[in-house]
């Protein structure tokens, strides 16, 4: 494996770049997704820049609480962990000025860096000292265990299959047609993927972490404002930035923007679509189904590679 | 001679652990164990004895010199001294012990004296 | 009903039967002998649910009037059994032994009435008032609209009409 | 009969006691000490509201009051029969959502309470303090006419009548019940007071908090924690 | 020199010369008394001291006559040295008797003299029939002494004693008179010299046998000499422990060697039984003498059986049996006298020796020699019993051997541990005389300890330098705790800083973590003011214990170090308040673990008494497979692994709060670096087509996902701690499966990074716990304010721990994927990969519950915990971190090292990055972006929110209500309750079941066993009859 290059300073306006696009893209793709969802139940839903004027709004609130130094830093756990997620994986494969800094890392950093967010966020909405915020957190947590279980055997089926865990070389390996993405060449391991994209996009039916009628919103039940507007942000670039690494690994990666939002849209449109037709799991039904579905899947994803 | 005298030993031992293991008085034990030393005893004398000899007893009857062919073996006589003189302290260790035991607890009932146990 | 009535009413000292409907009577009894008629009456005649347990305030009279409603499922018919309290010093019998559910009818009677039950369950403990420091108003000496009145701020200008006078003048202009 | 007894008056002497679990009292620490525990000033923040000015440029304070007016977040805080009249607006034949309204669990994240109906004391009191827990800037809608006069509740011992006495109401929608159509047109009302930048509801209560304090512990007998309940 | 027969004719000639001591003077009959064992112990010292010079065997003749027609007399060094033991334990026995005999007068003097006499003259003599008479004489005056007991029910046991002499008299008699009519001679030289000639002379021999035997009080046949033990003076009771069942035993050796190998297996069999039985019994007993009984019983068994095994043990029967026999004298004798000071007869009243701690360390030193843990001579013997044992195939009789000493110390430990727990309010007694005995009986058994080292041919564990550091503590002990800790830091720093240029980097790692390593850890000990009388010499032994284990060269230096590791450890763990049953489970199963690894070293060593650890890779296919499962039974009873795990979470849990990251942090370490040395020298094995080594990654991957599992459903934090390092042992011990490059880095660095963030978090929670008086999490919550710096060790502990980047935890991820990428093992993984966020769970759930949430209103005013319990917190965050940015100050070295052990290079290092063949990681790069990232949002965010409203507790949104109270409103409590219901199922304690149920098979046994023992002497007559008649069965039932 050839020594990764270095570091330059342009880099930096180079990621900062990367993250303008991605955070308008992230913000304008959920909020057409939430149009589509409300076409589905027959609604006109919300205007495409909603999300716009309710981060604006959030912003712009003027009075804020703190309930103490973790709680200020909830939300920047959040954020650094959607930013740090989305910057340490390369955006477009062979774009040089959008490889961001993916020097630093390879998969394994953001199959492990995806836990930064949701640890800062839990211990900030720890500390707020609300039991609805520990009650999300514990459902959350425990549903995590069992879904990302399929992708953690998934992302060894295909570190073995490509011999490595650099990402440009995984996407590198996919180009050349369709019919060389991982979604074809190693199915097993895609499905059971899929499983672990689809229990982790806070949809429906693995919503139970937020439940908004039963336990407020979970976690984040005393944020607001600003601290809402950073957990907001997240919720465009976190979610685009997680499909990024699966887009990369299992659907041939994108080499220009258009298929980055073509592909991205199409992946993120899988668990709304799932979550409109679908009620929601409880916690436990929520593991037993990874266990039972996609466990087996991911164990035979690594038997038969 | 000998055969009857083995037999009267073993049976006075058998007889006398029978007595002294079914017997609950201690008295009646400590007969019994007696009873048993005396077959024991029996049993060592009819051990040492030879057919047609005498008594180890060097007088003139028995010249030195012929001793050892006219004699019966002398060891176990003398054991059989010593046994004797050794099985009377300890019976009379024992009836000690069963008047002390009689005193202090007014009972020879050797099932009495269960309070040591497991 | 009658026969059940013409049963009890020399052991019980019951006073006269009211019949209302078929399967549904009242009768009167002296509180002393109360709990031994709710006893038997759950027990023997097959009266076991408690329907509910109220109170009417006869002011003018000094007494008020506890009515314990009770239904006999299996024979269908409900009997209420009325006990009059004085008014000055109302102190009802707590029957939460023989019905759970009376302890909270007991609780609210002692918020709304001012009726104590000693021995009820959280008698004394708020029901459904938070804060309230009057008299207890469904005593007819509490006066609801005085209260109001003396109580919470009013928008001027609220006109109230007297409903029949003043539906028959949009309806019938012409007089 | 006559409606009213001149003779009545009610009782102002008495007051309630503080609940046991608020009561000042000594706990053992782990280490032995004997240390004195005041539940309404350790466990509540007892500061004051404050009055927050608008935005430094007129320019970014019209743009934020247009956001503001663009995305109302709704408490999902149903009291009295209006609370039933708030669902239909989420389904497909209203659907606010398409205004910028939405529905939130929590009062921290919410910008507009809607008081749905008639208000018993009781209910008052929780619905002050979801309404102090909001952030500003907030804005109250008061709904039916039992906020505006009390209604038909005009007599009751234990309904307020007046919902601006308590809270700073930016607007008022008439009517036993009004029917969403008319809780929509309030929304737009709303908006456009937004917009003007005359929707300060939050500033007019803390400016005037010990007043607006008053009148709710005139008829809240048990305010039984701090003023303002952060 | 005079002849030995003085000893004798002293004996006699004080007893009758006692007569002459006019009634009323008993003082002056007691001196007269001590006067004559005084000068039977010069002749027998001056004995000795010309024995152990070399000089050869002496056969004293009597009635000048030689030995068919008279009684001869044999003296070499094992007579000279028993003749010696017996008379100490005489002469002190008789001073610590001196109140009972000054009250009885000259006759119970003269019978203590008559029995010291008979003892030696049992010991000495080499006719049988003068066997018999001994015996008798013994039997007559310990009858004679019972008396002496103030207890009233002695006076039954005496009698019951005497009917037992009797039956046995009358075996022993016709014995010797058939023997005399088939050898036609009495003296034992010439029974041996002539062939049997008459038939029956089996018979005859069996009956000597069994007689001799029924005087070593065999089980089951033994209700009568416990009965004796329990209420006789305790001053008598050592002499019939100490004294007369060593003369009785070599008396049996004697008539055994006679008798010749044919005998052999009785003797074993007996002796096994006896061992085991008498062990299995001592499990339910509360007495403590008849304990002592029952412990004596099986020592002697455990004697008999050694010498039942003299056919293959040949010249080292006597070191062996002797150093058994000397160790149970010395400590049996000590026992029963320190019992004497013990007011209360129950196993609990001995807490009174607490009040005095000299007694305290007199007392676990006896019960060490019992078990035969090192120093004590006990340990050499057991050490060569085994080698000799396996090397002829033995290994039934070593498997009893060695489940028997388990009994025995199940039953000591647990006595020992009620002692230290059980309140009493009752002092001991402070007599300086009965003191100074005990103590002679500790001094005799460290001293023979010494020699027995020195004896052994071994390395003496006596004369290494850490152990007599840590020995030295016990005299320092009056010092105050802050001065030793000290002395114990530099000590250990000391130690590290000399043996540094000698480790190689594997064993360097291990020896930061556990040198330095526990240095830091001291550090928190500063805490603790007063004396802390009894924490530093069992720490000190234990990390001498773990310096020696690094040292060590051989399997026996291996083993010794380990021992004292596992005996240093368990008197930590036992410190703690409610640590007793704990300590009690972590000894057994440290002492099973310590037992499989005796065997599997003896198995390595064929004979050979010592073994080169290097030499393991050289040993036979044959056996290798097996010494690598005994070898890695007893390592991963030390890491903990599932199945032999339930010891940990008690131990660790419950020992005090700087002991917890000790046997945590660093002890567990122990059990990696045995695997590591037994992986390294053994390499891949296969059983029956297992390869076993993939059986250790399977009980790896195991480990990590159950322990997790488990932690996460504590709610005890310390208990969570506890399954958690099972877990992390899990990864460690499934990296070094692995048995690649990678792999063992990854173990490395578990070993670093579990030292580090689990020394951290103990520390963190035992200072939260030294504030709240609690472990429960619970009832804690929202610390974080009054607890900053204890929140921000346990923060950084728990992002290192869960593997999220920036932290080094990472690392070990990053290291995990690598390894595992290289190998075919695939189905285990899937539970580590389970495993990696449950840990996510159970460490979240402790930052939760203790620092976020509701502050408690006792806990308002809570300080910080202890200066110095921070400042080992702040200096493993600050390694964590500069661990995490530079990983490459120590990991490269192993790396190389590794290297050249593999034979491969899967990691490049080029400046402060790493690639592999899979990947890369630069972990400056990740700090740097993170901190970057980190830092801007952060910034964004203050200039938004810095006028933000700080709040209070109960200032949240709880659907408008006011919360009622902080309990009420902290969700803590089943925390996972989601978690549970879906994977509650892996909870059921199946180890747990296991284990309970073979111990309540055990104590269910004992319970029925003893019922044996009714207390009916003619019961106990009828079993020594039934007992007799068994055995004569097996022996010859097999025959007609």
């Amino acid at each position: 494996m050839t020594p990764q290059p270095g570091f330059q300073w342009i880099q930096i306006l180079y990621a900062l770049a990367t993250l303008f696009v991605v955070l308008n893209y992230g913000l304008l793709m959920t909020a057409l997704v939430q149009k589509i969802a409300a076409r589905v139940s027959g609604r006109h839903g919300i205007p495409i820049w909603q999300n716009y004027v309710d981060l604006v709004k959030n912003f712009a609130l003027r009075s804020q609480i703190s309930h103490g130094v973790m709680y200020y830093m909830g939300p920047i756990f959040r954020l650094s962990g959607g930013i740090g997620l989305l910057l340490f994986v390369p955006t477009i494969y062979g774009l040089p000025w959008a490889q961001n800094f993916s020097f630093a890392g390879d998969l394994i950093l953001a199959l492990y860096f995806v836990f930064f967010g949701t640890l800062g966020m839990a211990l900030g909405a720890g500390e707020s000292g609300h039991p609805h915020s520990a009650i999300g957190v514990s459902r959350g947590l425990s549903q995590t265990t069992a879904a990302e279980l399929p992708l953690a055997l998934a992302v060894y089926a295909i570190a073995v299959q490509y011999h490595t865990l650099n990402i440009p070389q995984i996407v590198a390996a996919q180009q050349g047609g369709i019919a060389h993405w991982t979604l074809i060449t190693n199915p097993l391991a895609t499905i059971a993927a899929m499983f672990a994209y689809v229990g982790t996009m806070m949809r429906a039916p693995f919503d139970v972490v937020l439940a908004p009628q039963e336990i407020p919103i979970g976690p984040p039940t005393e944020y607001h404002s600003a601290y809402m507007a950073l957990m907001q942000t997240n919720r465009a670039i976190f979610p685009v930035a997680k499909t990024v690494v699966y887009m990369n690994l299992f659907f041939g990666g994108a080499s220009n923007w258009l298929e980055f939002a073509l592909k991205v849209f199409a992946l993120y449109l899988i668990p709304a679509i799932i979550g409109v037709v679908h009620p929601r799991f409880r916690v436990e039904q929520s593991i037993r189904f990874f266990l039972k579905w996609g466990l087996p899947v991911g164990v035979l994803a690594i038997l038969v590679v | 001679m000998i055969a009857l005298a083995l037999f009267t030993g073993f049976a006075l031992i058998l007889l006398g652990l029978y007595g002294a293991l079914t017997n609950r008085d201690l008295i009646r034990m400590i007969v019994a164990f007696t009873i048993a030393d005396t077959g024991v005893n029996v049993v060592l004398v009819a051990v040492g004895y030879l057919p047609g000899r005498t008594a180890p007893i060097l007088d003139a009857a028995v010249p030195v010199a012929e001793a050892a062919a006219r004699v019966i073996d002398p060891v176990p006589q003398a054991l059989v001294l010593t046994a004797i003189v050794i099985g009377l302290g300890v019976t009379a260790l024992m009836l000690a012990y069963a008047w002390r035991l009689f005193r202090a607890r007014g009972s020879l009932d050797i099932s009495d004296f269960t309070e040591l146990k497991w | 009903m009658r026969d059940l009535h013409a049963n009890l009413k020399t052991r019980h000292a019951l006073g006269p039967f009211e019949p209302r409907r078929a399967n549904l009577g009242f009768v009167t009894v002296p509180a002393e002998r109360l709990r031994g008629l709710l006893t038997e009456l759950r027990d023997v005649h097959g009266f076991t649910h408690l329907v509910l347990l109220t109170a009417v305030d006869w002011m003018e009279d000094g007494l008020f009037q506890l009515t314990y409603l009770m239904n006999d499922r299996a024979g269908d018919r409900t009997l209420g059994v009325r006990v009059m309290l004085n008014r000055d010093e109302a102190v009802g019998e707590d029957m939460h032994d023989l019905w759970p559910t009376a302890a909270t009818y007991q609780r609210e009677l002692k918020e709304m009435f001012g009726i104590d039950f000693p021995g009820s369950p959280r008698v004394d403990e708020e029901f459904i008032l938070e804060g309230w420091t009057d008299l207890p108003p469904y005593r007819r000496d509490f006066d609801s609209l005085a209260y109001s009145q003396q109580t919470y701020a009013e928008r001027p200008g609220r006109v109230t009409h007297d409903p029949r006078a003043h539906m028959k003048s949009k309806l019938y202009p012409e007089g | 009969m006559k409606d009213i007894d001149e003779r009545f008056q009610k009782n102002r002497d008495r007051t309630v006691p503080l609940r046991e679990e608020l009561r000042p009292r000594t706990v053992t620490t782990p280490d032995g000490q004997e240390i004195l525990i005041e539940p309404l000033k350790d466990y509540f923040c007892e500061a004051a509201p404050k009055v927050h000015p608008k935005a430094y440029f007129q320019i970014v304070e019209n743009f934020y009051n247009w956001a503001r007016a663009n995305s109302l977040w709704i408490l999902g805080f149903g009291t009295g029969c209006g609370a039933i009249e708030m669902r239909p607006l989420m389904t497909p034949r209203f659907d606010a959502y398409r205004y910028g309204v939405q529905w939130r669990p929590t009062p921290r994240q919410a910008n507009l309470l809607i008081i749905s109906g008639y208000l018993s004391v009781k209910t008052l009191k929780r619905a002050i303090r979801a309404y102090e827990q909001m952030q500003g800037p907030k804005y109250v809608i008061g709904l039916g006419s039992c906020t505006i006069n009390g209604g038909m509740y005009w007599d009751s011992y234990n309904t307020i009548k007046r919902l601006d006495a308590y809270l700073p109401v930016d607007l008022y929608i008439a009517g036993c019940m009004p029917r969403p159509e008319a809780l929509l047109a309030g929304f737009m009302e709303l908006k456009k007071l937004i917009r003007a930048g005359k929707a300060e509801g939050a500033n007019k209560y803390a400016e005037n908090f010990a007043t607006y304090k008053a009148a709710q512990k005139s008829v809240i007998k048990d305010w039984d924690m701090p003023d303002y309940n952060w | 020199m005079v002849s030995a027969l003085w000893i004798l004719a002293l004996g006699l000639g004080g007893a009758f010369g006692l007569g002459l001591v006019p009634r009323g003077r008993g003082d002056l009959a007691f001196a007269l008394m001590l006067g004559a064992l005084g000068a039977m112990l010069l002749v027998a010292l001056g004995w000795l001291a010309v024995m152990a010079g070399g000089a050869a065997p002496v056969l004293i003749t009597t009635a000048a006559a030689p030995a068919p027609f008279a009684i001869s007399l044999h003296i070499g060094l094992p007579e000279a040295v028993l003749v010696t033991t017996v008379l100490i334990a005489g002469a002190l026995g008789a001073l610590a008797l001196r109140g009972a005999l000054l009250r009885l007068g000259r006759g119970a003097m003269a019978v203590l003299l008559v029995l010291m006499m008979a003892l030696s003259g049992l010991i000495l003599t080499r006719d049988i029939f003068n066997l018999f008479v001994f015996f008798e004489l013994i039997s007559i005056a310990t009858a004679g002494l019972v008396l002496l007991s103030p207890d009233p029910r002695a006076l039954a046991a005496g009698f019951k004693y005497l009917v037992i002499g009797q039956i046995v008299s009358i075996l022993l008699l016709i014995g010797i008179v058939f023997t005399y009519h088939a050898n036609g001679a009495l003296g034992l030289d010439h029974i041996a010299a002539t062939a049997p000639g008459v038939a029956g002379a089996g018979l005859a021999m069996f009956l000597l046998l069994i007689a001799l035997v029924v005087e070593l009080k065999p089980f089951p046949a033994n209700g009568w000499a416990l009965d004796i033990y329990e209420s006789a003076h305790p001053g008598f009771s050592a002499l019939f422990s100490a004294g007369s069942g060593t003369a009785a035993v070599f008396a049996l050796a004697k008539v055994a060697a006679v008798a010749g190998p044919a005998w052999a297996p009785l003797l074993t069999g007996l002796g096994l039984l006896s061992f085991l039985g008498a062990g299995l019994l001592a499990l339910r007993q509360t007495n403590d003498r008849r304990l002592l009984g029952y412990s004596s019983v099986g020592q002697l068994g455990l004697v008999l059986a050694v010498i039942g095994q003299g056919d293959v043990l040949g010249e080292a029967t006597a070191f062996i049996a002797g150093g058994i026999l000397l160790a149970h004298a010395a400590a049996k004798a000590g026992l029963f006298w320190l019992s004497a000071l013990v007011p209360g007869r129950g196993l609990g009243d001995w807490a009174a020796l607490r009040r005095r701690p000299i007694l305290v360390l007199a007392f676990a030193s006896f019960i060490a020699m019992l078990i035969g843990l090192p120093p004590f001579p006990g340990f050499y013997a057991k050490w060569e019993l085994a080698q000799a044992l396996v090397a002829h195939g033995r290994m039934p009789v070593l498997g009893s051997v060695l489940f028997g000493s388990l009994l025995e110390a199940a039953f000591l430990f647990r006595w020992f541990g009620r002692a230290m727990k059980a309140e009493s309010a009752e002092v001991p007694s402070a007599n300086p005389i009965d003191t100074a005995i005990v103590l002679a009986a500790l001094a005799a058994g460290w001293g023979l300890g010494a020699l027995w080292g020195a004896l052994s041919g071994l390395s003496n564990v006596l004369t290494t330098i850490p152990v007599l550091f840590a020995l030295a503590f016990v005299a320092l002990e009056p010092l105050p705790a802050r001065i030793k800790n000290v002395i114990a830091i530099l000590g250990l720093v000391g130690w590290f800083v000399l043996r540094l240029p000698d480790y190689d980097p594997l064993r360097l790692i291990f020896a930061i973590v556990m040198l330095p390593g526990g240095a830091v850890i001291l550090l928190a000990s500063f805490t603790e003011g007063g004396r802390r009388l009894g924490f530093y010499p069992p720490a000190m032994l234990m990390y001498a214990g773990m310096a020696l284990l690094l040292d060590a060269v051989t399997t026996f230096q291996f083993f010794a170090a380990w021992e004292l590791l596992t005996l240093g450890s368990y008197f930590l763990i036992l410190r703690g308040q409610r640590s007793e049953p704990h300590a009690q489970s972590y000894i057994l199963f440290s002492l099973g673990g310590a037992f499989a690894l005796l065997a599997g070293f003896a198995l390595a060593g064929q004979g050979a008494l010592d073994l080169r650890l290097d030499a393991l890779s050289d040993i036979p296919v044959t056996i290798a497979p097996w010494v690598f499962v005994l070898l890695a039974l007893g390592f991963m009873t030390k890491t903990a692994a599932m199945g032999l795990h339930i010891w940990l979470p008690g131990a660790h849990a419950e020992a005090e709060t700087d002991v917890s990251p000790m046997v945590s942090g660093v002890l567990l370490k122990a059990g990696l670096y045995g695997i590591v040395i037994l992986l390294s020298e053994l390499g891949r094995q296969r059983l029956m087509g297992v390869d076993l080594v993939n059986m250790l990654a399977w009980i790896g991957a195991l480990s990590a996902f159950i322990g997790a599992v488990l932690a996460v459903f504590q709610e005890d934090a310390k208990r969570l701690l506890a399954y958690s390092s099972i877990s992390q042992m899990g990864y460690a011990l499934f990296g070094l499966a692995l048995f690649s490059h990678l792999g063992w880095l990854l173990a490395l660095m578990f070993v670093i990074n579990h030292y580090l963030y689990k020394s951290m978090l103990f520390l963190a929670v035992g200072g939260v716990y030294r504030r709240t008086h609690t472990k429960l999490m619970y009832q804690m919550g929202g610390l974080i304010t009054l607890m900053p710096f204890s929140f921000f060790s346990v923060l950084i502990g728990i992002v290192a721990m869960s593997g999220v980047p920036p932290l080094s935890g990472f690392g070990g991820r990053w290291i995990f994927y690598n390894a595992i990428l290289g190998t075919d093992l695939r189905l285990p993984l899937v539970m580590i990969f389970l495993a990696g966020p449950v840990g996510f769970l159970y460490l979240f759930r402790l930052i939760h519950t203790i620092f976020l949430g509701q502050l408690k209103d006792p806990h308002r005013q809570i300080k910080e915990a202890p200066f110095w319990m921070l400042v080992p917190q702040m200096i493993y965050v600050a390694l964590l971190i500069g661990f995490a940015v530079l990983p490459g100050m120590i990991l490269r070295r192993v790396d190389t090292y590794l290297g050249t052990v593999f034979g491969d290079h899967p990691l490049i290092w080029t400046g402060r990055a790493v690639s592999s063949e899979f990947g890369h990681w630069n972990p400056v790069g990740i700090m740097l972006v993170i901190i970057g990232i980190f830092v801007s949002v952060g910034a964004i965010l203050l200039a938004k929110v810095h006028g933000a409203q700080k709040v209070k507790q109960f200032n949240i949104v709880f659907s408008a209500e006011r919360p009622y109270r902080p309990e009420t409103t902290h969700f803590a409590w089943n925390f996972f309750a989601p978690y549970r219901r879906a994977v509650g199922f892996l909870e059921a304690p199946v180890a747990t079941r296991f284990w309970g149920g073979i111990g309540d098979a055990l104590t269910a046994g004992a319970e029925l066993t003893r019922r044996l023992y009714t207390g009916n002497g003619q019961l106990y007559a009828t079993q020594v009859v039934l007992f007799v008649l068994v055995a004569w069965a097996i022996i010859f039932g097999g025959q007609s």
